[in-house]
């Protein structure tokens, strides 16, 4: 179980409406709503093209919407800063400097995100994903499924109460899985939310299904010459 | 005759005010021509699309 | 405030990590400049001439060089995003990364300009205002080369693109940087010219972050 | 404002201008090239060398006009994501880059009878040269990317940017000229006549309205790439449903 750290978030619930975006002139998904409650999770799921990463990016705020908007309890967000303090976000890429120690890349996050490096928050972050015997070594010495561990420890330096996680079981074996499984349920006991991109979600308990496939715009597949004229 | 012959001589400077003339010709009739030519063939192409949806 | 100390932090530590980066920065300034001899010739009173302009342009390239990997490492391996959303505003971001840039690049050029005036025969009234004038000249560089640098971010032929965007403006600190060493040796003793530079400064400090803080965001998007 | 921001109300009124734009032009150039060849006199200092005069500026004030067009357009586009003037600032830069070098050919070949020389770091040559690299900078940039989205956004910033740097760059080049060579004899310093201004607004004029008519081909083209690109991408999309219906 993870502890509660200091300057804890408070719970509130996030969700989006009519979404809808346009990435490189394709209407990717339209019509989009989710909303998820504290402690609740999220998993998208869908065929390749169907927009996962598309939607984590948009829910981050690194890509905006051709229309629709995003709330925290139902309050549309109009500060992206404010909003981007709120999120952790594990993209495909793992934002680590290969010349740096695994203490160092955690250190640096959270001396950005909480202004210092509090050493024993620090270790447990390390010890969840099973670092600690690595903490001394450079990240570029990682495997790829422990560079992945490292990336996902970035969750644990800093409370916020939204995770968007994409794809955050590739390259793990079973104990890392346990091990995310284990951080994403004491984040949600302390009413956090996490909305997953993943084909097995196995490390999210009883959360609720998004199927991005319902919201892939059926004009785009079939192109017709009406819709020629509103496109550019 | 002589009068064409030092308007052509442009005082001396024709070496330099003619090519000047002719430079900027080519390079606005170039930019027409250019521009049309392009056009037709996207114009071309879309069409080709299109036929080829409407035969799908 | 604390991301940008976080981040300045965390950019010297790596610089000082990868401290082969930065002297090869200084190693191109020292390499581009003793060309010049072989070039011209080693008449004393002709590189006297020329010493100014010499190390102002190759200051310029050598620090070009260097702004290519100001933001392309991050954005490869996705820290760009995660500073992107660090809650704090994109431009103090840009400016902690080009503080640090300036810090690692700007002043080593700085410090090994008299070496290398030494070797093109700067009169000695020269050498104060040449540095004085790289101090005000170099934060301008790395400012609006930071523009470049992030607008090209994601491109197919990124290095030789960013010359192609930052080096025209780089012209106006050119000028006034030789002129600050030229207006001593020809006896024009003014400040005129570092004052124009240090104007120059003050406006990319209040310009650059922005318009830097925008090409990072749509390159992220 | 959002009349215009429709693509097809866009094109119907710039396909209305067309004609009138394309035929004036033409009828502004049959009068004006004559009037500045012939009827217009010789200056006393650069005898018919002046000639030259009537293409080399009016190049340079669309260099200018084209730039600063472009900068508003880019500003539209990235302050009201505004896709037309986006367009139009794309379609506008390789017409500007000609006009600049246009000017700048003109300005040399006036230059080798009057200096002796094709090139003298005159202030406003160096200024027009680096304007062309400006141009040439949008115009790589705009190319550069993979999705033609980010190239858009990309390019409207480094145009915005350019914009700011333009007059420090004039401001910086007209010092470093006066410090260096004090020149005596410029294209542009000439005294002008009244007989001069005749031919040159009558060549601007046929300048200006050649752009807009070339502008409007050029905005077609660029509207039915985009159009190409959608059917392509939705291509890409049906081939993509029928194989997984398969």
């Amino acid at each position: 179980m993870v502890r509660r750290m200091d300057g804890d978030f408070t719970p509130r619930s996030f969700s989006g409406s009519g979404l809808a975006c346009r990435r490189g002139g394709r209407l990717v998904f339209t019509g989009l709503a989710f909303g998820v409650a504290p402690g609740g999770a999220l998993v998208l799921r869908g065929p390749n093209g169907s927009g996962k990463t598309t939607l984590l990016r948009l829910m981050a705020g690194l890509t905006p919407s051709t229309a629709g908007a995003l709330a925290w309890d139902n309050v549309p967000i109009d500060d992206p800063e404010a909003h981007a303090a709120h999120l952790r976000f594990i993209t495909h890429l793992d934002a680590i400097k290969p010349a740096f120690t695994v203490t160092e890349n955690l250190g640096f996050w959270m001396s950005l995100w909480r202004g210092r490096v509090d050493d024993a928050n620090l270790a447990r972050a390390v010890a969840a994903f099973d670092l600690t015997r690595l903490a001394a070594f450079p990240a570029r010495l990682l495997s790829a499924g422990q560079r992945h561990r490292l990336a996902l420890a970035r969750l644990l330096v800093a409370p916020a109460p939204l995770w968007l996680l994409d794809e955050p079981g590739n390259a793990l074996d079973a104990p890392s899985r346990e091990s995310l499984a284990r951080a994403i349920a004491a984040h949600r006991a302390q009413g956090g939310m996490v909305i997953v991109a993943s084909h097995e979600a196995t490390f999210v308990d009883g959360g609720e299904t998004l199927d991005l496939g319902v919201f892939t715009p059926k004009t785009a597949v079939h192109w017709s010459e009406e819709s020629e004229e509103a496109q550019i | 005759m002589n009068k064409l012959l030092t308007f052509l001589d442009m005082g001396g400077y024709a070496l330099w005010v003619w090519p000047a003339y002719g430079i900027t010709a080519v390079a606005l009739i170039g930019m027409v021509i250019f521009a049309r030519r392009d056009l037709k063939a996207r114009e071309r192409e879309f069409e080709t699309l299109r036929a080829a949806r409407r035969g799908e | 405030m604390s991301v940008f100390s976080a981040l300045l932090a965390r950019d010297l530590k790596l610089a000082l990590r990868q401290s082969a980066d930065s002297m090869t920065v200084v190693a191109f300034f020292a390499i581009a400049t003793v060309l010049f001899p072989f070039g011209i010739g080693p008449e004393a009173n002709v590189l006297a001439r020329i010493a100014g302009g010499v190390l102002w342009v190759t200051a310029l390239l050598a620090a070009l060089l260097s702004l290519d990997r100001l933001f392309t490492v991050d954005y490869e391996d996705g820290t760009l995003d995660q500073l992107v959303l660090s809650g704090a505003p994109l431009p103090m971001v840009v400016l902690a990364k080009v503080t640090a840039h300036w810090l690692t690049t700007g002043v080593p050029l700085i410090i090994m300009s008299p070496v290398l005036a030494l070797t093109l025969h700067l009169p000695a009234q020269g050498y104060a205002p040449m540095m004085l004038a790289l101090l005000l000249g170099t934060p301008t560089v790395s400012l609006v080369g930071a523009v470049g640098a992030a607008l090209v971010l994601g491109t197919r032929r990124g290095g030789v693109l960013l010359s192609l965007l930052v080096l025209p403006l780089y012209i106006p600190v050119l000028i006034f940087g030789t002129a600050s060493v030229e207006a001593v040796i020809t006896g024009v003793e003014t400040n005129g010219p570092l004052l124009i530079l240090a104007g120059f400064a003050v406006l990319a400090l209040t310009l650059c972050p922005w318009a830097t803080a925008a090409a990072l965001r749509q390159a992220v998007e | 404002m959002h009349k215009f921001a429709n693509p097809t109300q866009f094109m119907r009124i710039a396909n209305a201008i067309y004609p009138w734009a394309a035929g004036l032009s033409m009828i502004l150039f049959l009068i004006g090239v004559p009037i500045a060849l012939v009827s217009s006199p010789a200056d006393y200092q650069q005898g018919e060398t002046v000639r030259i005069l009537y293409l080399h500026v009016p190049a340079a004030v669309m260099m200018q006009m084209i730039y600063y067009g472009m900068a508003a357009g880019s500003a539209a586009y990235l302050i009201w994501r505004h896709p037309m003037a986006n367009l139009v600032a794309k379609a506008s830069a390789p017409m500007g880059a000609i006009f600049t070098a246009l000017c700048l050919i003109c300005g040399m070949l006036w230059g080798q009878p009057m200096w002796g020389t094709f090139w003298v770091w005159d202030a406003r040559l160096t200024s027009t040269l680096i304007q062309f690299f400006i141009y040439l900078g949008y115009i790589a940039l705009a190319d550069a990317f993979e999705d033609p989205e980010r190239g858009d956004r990309a390019a409207a910033i480094l145009a915005l940017v350019g914009v700011v740097n333009v007059p420090i760059i004039k401001f910086s080049v007209n010092w470093w000229n006066t410090l260096h060579q004090p020149a005596s004899l410029s294209l542009t310093k000439s005294s002008m006549t009244g007989d001069m201004l005749l031919p040159l607004f009558l060549m601007m004029g046929a300048f200006g309205t050649f752009y807009i008519a070339v502008l409007v081909l050029r905005l077609r083209a660029e509207l039915l790439s985009a159009k190409i690109r959608n059917a392509r991408l939705s291509q890409v999309a049906v081939s993509e449903a029928t194989a997984a219906a398969e």
